[in-house]
């Protein structure tokens, strides 16, 4: 009985999370056209301005497609997205059971991308094709720096498992505290990951007509908006669970309930910073040719990583500090 | 009881009753060699069968050794004289395939080179063994020019030239030895060697060495090998490598193993085997006549032989026989198919012989050759390599392994360039085979799979080998 | 044959208010592809910028015909470019909005005598709003766009709707000025 | 007697269908797949069982049977079964030489399974090798002889290993391995892993392998599955099992990993970081897939040389599920060029409208080798990532990710350039793979999807191979498996996935929601209507990161290989010289060597 109700309670807080999550993420993409339209001297949209577009999307009377392939896009993309929050620790409150694995995650995560890139290719659209292929190739480009920070991460901490590092963090310093080398890489990286401005390449809207996206319409959009929503909580909370002890200030041990309400609160503070710093820096920054984002991520950004990767190998591997 | 003396008696009796023969009937001359080439491979099965229960000595005339003349068969001699009546009565098959007149000198000297190589396998005295080289060689020049075009009289030409001043050192390691000892049984001087002053049994040796080192094609002494191999009729060729230089190569064994057991001298041997493998190899490859190249390839071959000779362990020498089987085999293989695919694309350049081996008649038994000829198992000349190559090891010849087996990937390039060539389509078109030329590949080509797969009977006789290694027979 | 989004929760939302609803959203998110094809290009800028900045009203440009619901044809309409214009109206998804800018699709303006220039936009595809002038100033475009807005909400800007009903007709008026379709 | 069994069904009946498979032409392709299909199945019976027995054919064979044995032949003879099948439909009916050939590879590939010493290794090595370079001559002719020279240099550095091993042993038993100094076995162990490397296509011996694997598709699926992981298999006996870790670990240890080890971890990560870069540019998709399988065996070659527990195991399951994928992914090309004719890229596009069942395979296959969570692949890979990151190694770790990273660059080309993207006018008519061929990808794919859901019960098996060579143990249960530092359970993974689908499957199709399916032409282009215009991006794909990496995509192994090649090529010409062809120039030389002959003679006096 009690099974069965920890099961549903359980099944419960999962769907109200994935839901906040979500929601969150349409928030999220509202306040950044708003800050946007701040910083360049207009008014901006209402910030709830993305429900209302997501809606619209998914209320459209009419939709196309080109093939059955097609619809991987909209269903591994979320589906993969929601896998990918719900092993991501939000506020502490980790949703699967299990040791949360780091490269588990990083696989995760590539599944909402591998099912939008094969609908996008499915559209039998030429700029569609580009667009991954830009993808991919920026992918390639800030993986580099970030598995290091990774590697850094895993190394210092000598865990694989993102609870243990959410753990340790708690009981010690937050991560960014002792390497900060490695979070200012990661922060880079970060800026790649979510396309923002200057490498926002893949879907150049003026060049290549918004690249993968460029066939999707109506319900298939609305979608991937939300698939693009979660990713946005995605990849600010795992950077804030990486290096700002993922926003557990209290200890749930100790203070119950109270800790995941404040946990949850000081962590949507947190990814709101991260959030913040992406877009100001995507307000004010042209465009990079794919090229050039590539050589810049395996250069600088990569340097940086491998120095902060360098202190975390000296500080656990040589000095032994073991947190 | 067979008489040993029977393979060279017979060849000789009936080399000189083929003029009358040819009186009755010229065309049963192919038919009569062959016959007697079938009548000697069973004799020499037979004497093979008496000579592995115990070694045979057969004295002619009546006169006791060390006096008189003997042969001295031991399970190897009888091994190697089996080998080459077997390769000889082969390629008799497809010697049914010369036209060119004379025939009948043809098979004269054919059954006089074959009484030569039986006899210097069996022989068990010095002398003889000069003898029977002279033989040899003679009816080798005889044959080696018998095409009668600039080829051929250029490549014989230097053949005698080479050849005689061989037999000339021959028999001059022969008078010294019998200038200090008066015997000319090798067993006898085997024994009786410490008597010899060592200067002038360096000198003996040396000169033997070199003298049998000429038909045994070692390097620097087989300069004519390219050339004798390539003017000679097809036919010719196969014999010469698998029937004068194994007996060549035997005689070579006799004079390290049997006459002088020069347990110092075996490294220069194996570095003359080395040096031989090496510049074989390696000038094989930039050939472009496929005969030229097979014959380069014979040279490295034996000198893996003449290597595993020096390496002088027993599991070496096994290698070593083993190797002169599979080459015998092996080798008559690919020089009776390069002579149909001479004939069959009108030219003697492989570029130009392109899908000529898709006829799998011709093709398989090709195949089965190379890649015995490369040693890959399950076919003959994988033992005899890899047994070669173990006894270096157990030596602690790396670096001379090492050497021998970049020479040898050098012979798997040319070899495999040779396969593309003859595998890939075509569109030209060639004569089908006559069974004169596809059943002696065919039978050498079952000889390869069958002892390749089940090399039990050889290795029986490989085991006779450590006696031989002592000195014996 | 038109396909009809359906409500996703009719026990909850009455179908009246569902239709609202869908009206709502999408007066509230208009997203725009803009087909410039005359002077009136010049005028969008300014529309968009921090003067008047129409992204207060949810309208944004979009790069694709595929996400977009409403078509801004910005000028004269050549022949050729009509073509294109169809095609690109066709690629639209329901519901869809026409604005037409400027004197030119109206009645053909200063290429009223042109060989090659259309003259009235709406015998080709529907128009929801026309905006006169020559070229008409941001402001004439903000206040279409609120003036199509409220179209939407209540129901008039039935353009796409129209375009469904009589799409032989349509079709044989601009089989009327093409030759080809492929060219 | 069981042993005689075993010899039986793995090698003879192999040995068996080739001379009947070239006897009986007409039947050649069925009898292979019934002579595949013996073994394939006969394995099952025989896990868990240990046996050996010496069979005498005037050499020595000894041979045995265990669980080492038994999982390689799970693999080999699955893919060898699968690829027959494939090849009922895809060779020329009456052709004999293929079966024959293929039959012979697999009667080596089990026999060098079965080998307990050397000898016998040797020549079902070589008569692997052999068979697999008739069948690389058949079709790709042009590069069948570098196929031939490294298959030969493998086997020369084996036999350097192997007489080494002989001078110090006497004899070539695996057991008989006491009593050789360190120094010894480093030399021996040095040989023979750079001679099983070579069938790994490790770094720089890789250079055959995108030529190779140019020839027939099923034939390739079995030499680039099955056969490549005989290295795989020679390196884990030769380090484990003939050597052991008591000797690997005498070499000294650099975190508890053997020294002698450690270059060879490193060599394996530098292979899948540069065969996934080449991977990347590729045109040619065998060619492509050819890079890819370097990059993957260069994951198992980490494994191998780190010598952890999670990282051998890693590096079994690894190669287990590389059989398989890189199988799949071949045969699907196959079935591609067997429909279409055409194997670049970028002339291919659309197919996966028109042939979907392989483009579901392949999908599958590409999963796997991308490593997404879904299929086995991601837990061979999470092995090693573990081992090397639980052990701190900077250097490895990176390297590894990064080219699993590029790894999704290159299976994103597959997937677009050939099977997504527009469909050429010309390929308007294909139709779906025949049903052989759609059977032996659907078999392969298999074990990739049971894996993944139990992988429990694979590394049951290769738990008890690493219990058996004393490497250690894993910690796994039936669906979740953990490293010291971390651990993953795939029924959560499962579960989640399947609900989490559904959902968005249910908010994306609704009832009565009509979608109307519009033409691949009629997709945005600025308004413009190019229907007779083949618009495929797929030519060239990764230019801007080709651009990128131009400067040092010049340095490249193969032209090096051609220059030192070329130089003793001159080098030969040169030696040739030394053939006069002047007879005086040759008498010449008997003088001299025979004065060479005597002074050596009086020097050793």
């Amino acid at each position: 009985m009690t099974d069965w109700a920890n099961i549903l309670i359980n099944a419960g807080l999962t769907a109200l999370y994935l839901f906040l999550a979500i929601c969150v993420g349409l928030l999220f993409m509202g306040i950044a056209r708003k800050v946007t339209a701040r910083i360049h001297n207009r008014v901006g949209p209402p910030i709830y301005q993305n429900f209302l577009d997501v809606g619209k999307l998914l209320a459209k009377k009419s939709n196309i497609k080109h093939n059955w392939i097609f619809d991987f896009a909209p269903l591994f993309a979320l589906a993969g997205v929601l896998l990918a929050l719900a092993y991501l620790p939000m506020g502490g409150y980790r949703l699967l059971s299990g040791d949360g694995d780091l490269i588990l995650l990083l696989y995760i995560l590539v599944i909402p991308a591998l099912g939008f890139a094969l609908g996008a290719g499915a559209s039998a659209n030429p700029n569609a094709g580009v667009g991954v292929m830009r993808a991919l190739t920026l992918m390639l480009s800030y993986e580099m720096p970030f598995l290091l920070v990774l590697l850094s991460l895993m190394i210092y901490y000598n865990t694989a498992s993102l609870t243990t590092l959410l753990e340790k963090q708690m009981h010690s310093v937050w991560a960014i505290d002792v390497l900060p080398i490695s979070a200012l890489a990661a922060d880079i990286a970060l800026q790649g990951m979510m396309m923002e401005k200057p490498f926002d390449i893949p879907i150049a809207p003026h060049e290549i007509a918004s690249g993968p996206l460029v066939e999707f319409g109506g319900n298939y959009l609305g979608m991937l908006m939300l698939y693009s929503a979660g990713s946005i909580v995605v990849e600010t909370s795992l950077f804030v669970d990486l290096f700002l002890g993922g926003g557990i200030v209290l200890n749930p041990a100790v203070y119950g309930i109270l800790a995941y309400v404040v946990n949850y609160i000081v962590w949507f503070a947190l990814i709101f910073v991260v959030w913040m710093i992406a877009i100001f820096i995507n307000a004010v920054f042209p465009r990079f040719r794919i090229e050039q984002a590539f050589k810049f991520y395996w250069k600088w950004p990569t340097l940086i990583a491998a120095l902060g990767l360098a202190q975390a190998y000296i500080m656990s591997v040589i000095l032994g500090v073991s947190v | 009881m067979i008489h040993p003396v029977l393979l060279i008696a017979i060849p000789l009796f009936f080399a000189f009753l083929l003029p009358l023969i040819s009186l009755w009937s010229k065309k049963s001359l192919p038919y009569v060699t062959t016959a007697v080439m079938g009548l000697n491979t069973i004799i020499a099965i037979l004497v093979f069968l008496e000579a592995m229960k115990a070694p045979i000595f057969d004295i002619i005339g009546g006169f006791q050794p060390p006096l008189g003349i003997v042969l001295m068969v031991g399970p190897l001699g009888g091994f190697l004289a089996m080998i080459i009546n077997t390769a000889a009565l082969i390629i008799s098959i497809y010697s049914m395939e010369m036209k060119k007149e004379p025939l009948l000198k043809y098979y004269m000297l054919t059954l006089l080179l074959l009484m030569g190589t039986n006899g210097m396998v069996l022989t068990g005295d010095i002398f003889n063994l000069f003898v029977f080289l002279e033989v040899t060689s003679i009816a080798s020049y005889g044959l080696a020019s018998y095409n009668k075009d600039l080829k051929g009289f250029e490549g014989a030409l230097k053949y005698v030239i080479l050849g005689s001043i061989g037999s000339t050192f021959v028999l001059i390691g022969i008078a010294l030895i019998y200038s200090q000892l008066r015997t000319l049984n090798m067993l006898d001087i085997a024994r009786r060697l410490g008597e010899m002053d060592p200067y002038t049994k360096i000198v003996a040796f040396a000169s033997l060495f070199l003298g049998f080192g000429v038909e045994a094609e070692m390097f620097p002494l087989n300069t004519w090998v390219p050339e004798t191999y390539d003017g000679a009729p097809h036919p010719v060729t196969a014999m010469f490598s698998s029937m004068s230089a194994k007996s060549g190569i035997f005689a070579l064994a006799r004079v390290i193993f049997t006459i002088f057991a020069f347990a110092n001298y075996l490294w220069f041997v194996v570095i003359m085997g080395l040096l031989t493998v090496f510049f074989g190899e390696i000038v094989a490859y930039v050939q472009k006549d496929i005969k030229r190249m097979l014959a380069y390839s014979s040279i490295g071959q034996m000198g893996m032989i003449i290597m595993g000779l020096g390496i002088g362990t027993t599991i070496a020498v096994e290698g070593a026989f083993f190797q002169m089987f599979s080459h015998a085999m092996g080798k008559a293989l690919l020089f009776i198919a390069a002579g149909y695919m001479i004939y069959a694309a009108q030219t003697e350049k492989m570029s130009e012989m392109k899908g000529i081996g898709r006829n799998p008649l011709i093709g398989i038994p090709l195949l089965i050759g190379i890649l015995s000829i490369m040693g890959m198992p399950p076919f003959i000349g994988f033992y005899g390599k890899f047994y070669i190559l173990m006894g270096g090891f157990s030596q602690g010849y790396y670096a001379i392994i090492a050497l021998f087996l970049a020479a040898s990937i050098v012979e798997i390039a040319y070899y495999a360039r040779f396969i593309k060539i003859v595998f890939q389509p075509s569109t030209k078109n060639y004569p089908a085979p006559r069974s004169t030329v596809y059943v002696p590949l065919i039978l050498f080509a079952i000889i390869i799979v069958l002892f390749g797969v089940y090399p039990q009977p050889v290795f029986e006789v490989l085991k006779h080998v450590a006696a031989f290694l002592a000195g014996g027979a | 044959m038109t396909p009809e989004n359906p409500n996703p929760l009719p026990s909850i939302i009455p179908e009246k208010d569902w239709k609202k609803i869908q009206r709502m959203l999408s007066k509230r998110s208009l997203w725009m592809v803009h087909f410039c094809t005359g002077c009136g290009a010049m005028e969008m800028p300014p529309t968009m910028t921090s003067r008047y900045d129409m992204e207060r009203f949810g309208i944004i440009p979009m790069a694709t015909p595929r996400q977009a619901d409403l078509l801004l044809v910005t000028g004269y309409v050549a022949v050729k470019t009509l073509k294109r214009i169809v095609r690109v109206y066709e690629q639209m998804q329901d519901p869809k909005y026409v604005i037409a800018f400027g004197s030119c699709p109206i009645n053909g303006g200063i290429y009223w005598d042109s060989y090659n220039t259309i003259k009235r936009l709406d015998k080709y595809i529907p128009v929801d709003m026309y905006i006169a002038g020559c070229m008409p100033r941001p402001e004439a475009i903000m206040d279409a766009f609120l003036k199509l807005m409220k179209d939407i909400d209540e129901g008039r800007a039935d353009g796409w709707l129209r375009y469904k009903k009589y799409y032989e007709k349509y079709k044989a008026n601009q089989r009327r000025v093409f030759k080809r379709w492929d060219e | 007697m069981e042993i005689w069994s075993a010899f039986g069904i793995f090698v003879l009946v192999p040995l068996i269908g080739a001379l009947l498979s070239y006897l009986a032409r007409k039947y050649a392709v069925y009898l292979g797949l019934i002579f595949a299909l013996v073994p394939a199945i006969a394995l099952y019976p025989f896990y868990g069982k240990e046996m050996s027995t010496v069979v005498n054919i005037g050499v020595k064979l000894n041979l045995a049977f265990d669980v080492t044995t038994w999982f390689f032949m799970l693999m080999l003879d699955t893919v060898a079964l699968a690829s027959m099948l494939f090849a009922t439909s895809y060779v020329r009916k009456g052709e004999g030489g293929f079966s024959t050939l293929m039959l012979l590879g697999l009667a080596g590939a089990n026999g060098v399974l079965m080998a307990r010493d050397f000898l016998t290794l040797y020549i079902f090595w070589e008569m692997m090798s052999w068979s697999a370079y008739i069948l690389v001559l058949r079709s790709s002719g042009e590069y069948a002889r570098r196929y031939m020279l490294f298959a030969v240099l493998s086997a020369y550095l084996l036999i350097m290993g192997i007489g080494i091993y002989y001078y110090y042993t006497g004899s070539f038993l695996y057991s008989a391995a006491s009593g050789i100094p360190l120094s010894g076995w480093a030399w021996i162990l040095l040989f023979l892993i750079l001679g099983f490397a070579v069938k790994m296509a490790v770094f720089p011996l890789h250079v055959w392998a995108p030529y190779a694997y140019r020839s027939e598709q099923p034939f390739v699926a079995f030499l680039s599955g099955g056969l490549s992981k005989l290295g795989t298999f020679g390196i884990f006996m030769a380090m484990y099992s003939i050597a052991g870790v008591a000797i690997l670990q005498g070499f000294g240890t650099f975190r508890s990993i053997s020294l002698f080890g450690y270059p060879f971890a490193v060599l394996g990560a530098f292979t899948a970081f540069i065969g996934t870069i080449l991977a990347i540019f590729q045109d040619d998709l065998r060619k492509l897939l050819a890079y890819s399988s370097i990059g993957q065996l260069g994951y198992v070659m980490v494994g191998l040389g780190l010598g952890t527990p999670l990282a051998v195991g890693g590096a079994l399951f690894h190669a287990f599920n590389h059989a398989f994928f890189k199988a799949i992914l071949f045969l699907g090309a196959g079935a591609v060029i067997y429909r279409t004719g055409k194997y670049r890229i970028s002339e291919l596009g659309g197919l996966g409208y028109r042939m979907p069942f392989t483009f579901l395979f392949v999908l599958f296959a590409i999963f796997a080798l991308a490593g997404i969570p879904i299929t086995s692949g991601f837990i061979s890979k999470w092995m090693l990532y573990e081992a090397a990151i639980e052990k701190k190694f900077v250097l490895i770790a990176p390297l590894m990710l990064i080219a699993s990273v590029g790894a999704f660059l290159y299976c994103f080309r597959i997937l677009y350039g050939v099977f997504l993207g527009q469909l050429d006018k010309e390929h308007e008519n294909v139709k779906e793979a025949p049903a052989p061929m759609l059977a032996a990808m659907a078999l392969l794919m298999l074990p990739l999807l049971i894996f993944a859901i139990f992988p429990g019960w694979i590394l049951k098996w290769i738990n008890e191979i690493l219990t058996g060579a004393n490497i250690g143990t894993l910690k796994y249960d039936t669906y979740a498996y953990y490293s010291s530092i971390g651990g993953a359970d795939m029924l959560v993974f499962w579960i989640t996935f399947m609900l989490l689908f559904m959902i968005s499957m249910y908010l994306f199709t609704r009832k009565r929601k009509v979608t109307k399916v519009v033409d691949q032409y009629d997709n945005y282009l600025a308004g413009e209507t190019p229907p007779y215009v083949q618009l495929h991006a797929a030519h060239n794909f990764y230019k801007p990161l080709r651009d990128t990496w131009a400067p040092l995509l010049r340095y490249s192994v193969d032209r090096a290989y051609e220059k030192f090649v070329k130089f003793f090529i001159e080098g030969f010409e040169e030696i040739k010289k030394m053939y006069t062809e002047n007879p005086q120039d040759y008498a010449a030389y008997l003088g001299i060597a025979f004065l060479i002959f005597l002074l050596v003679g009086w020097w050793l006096l």
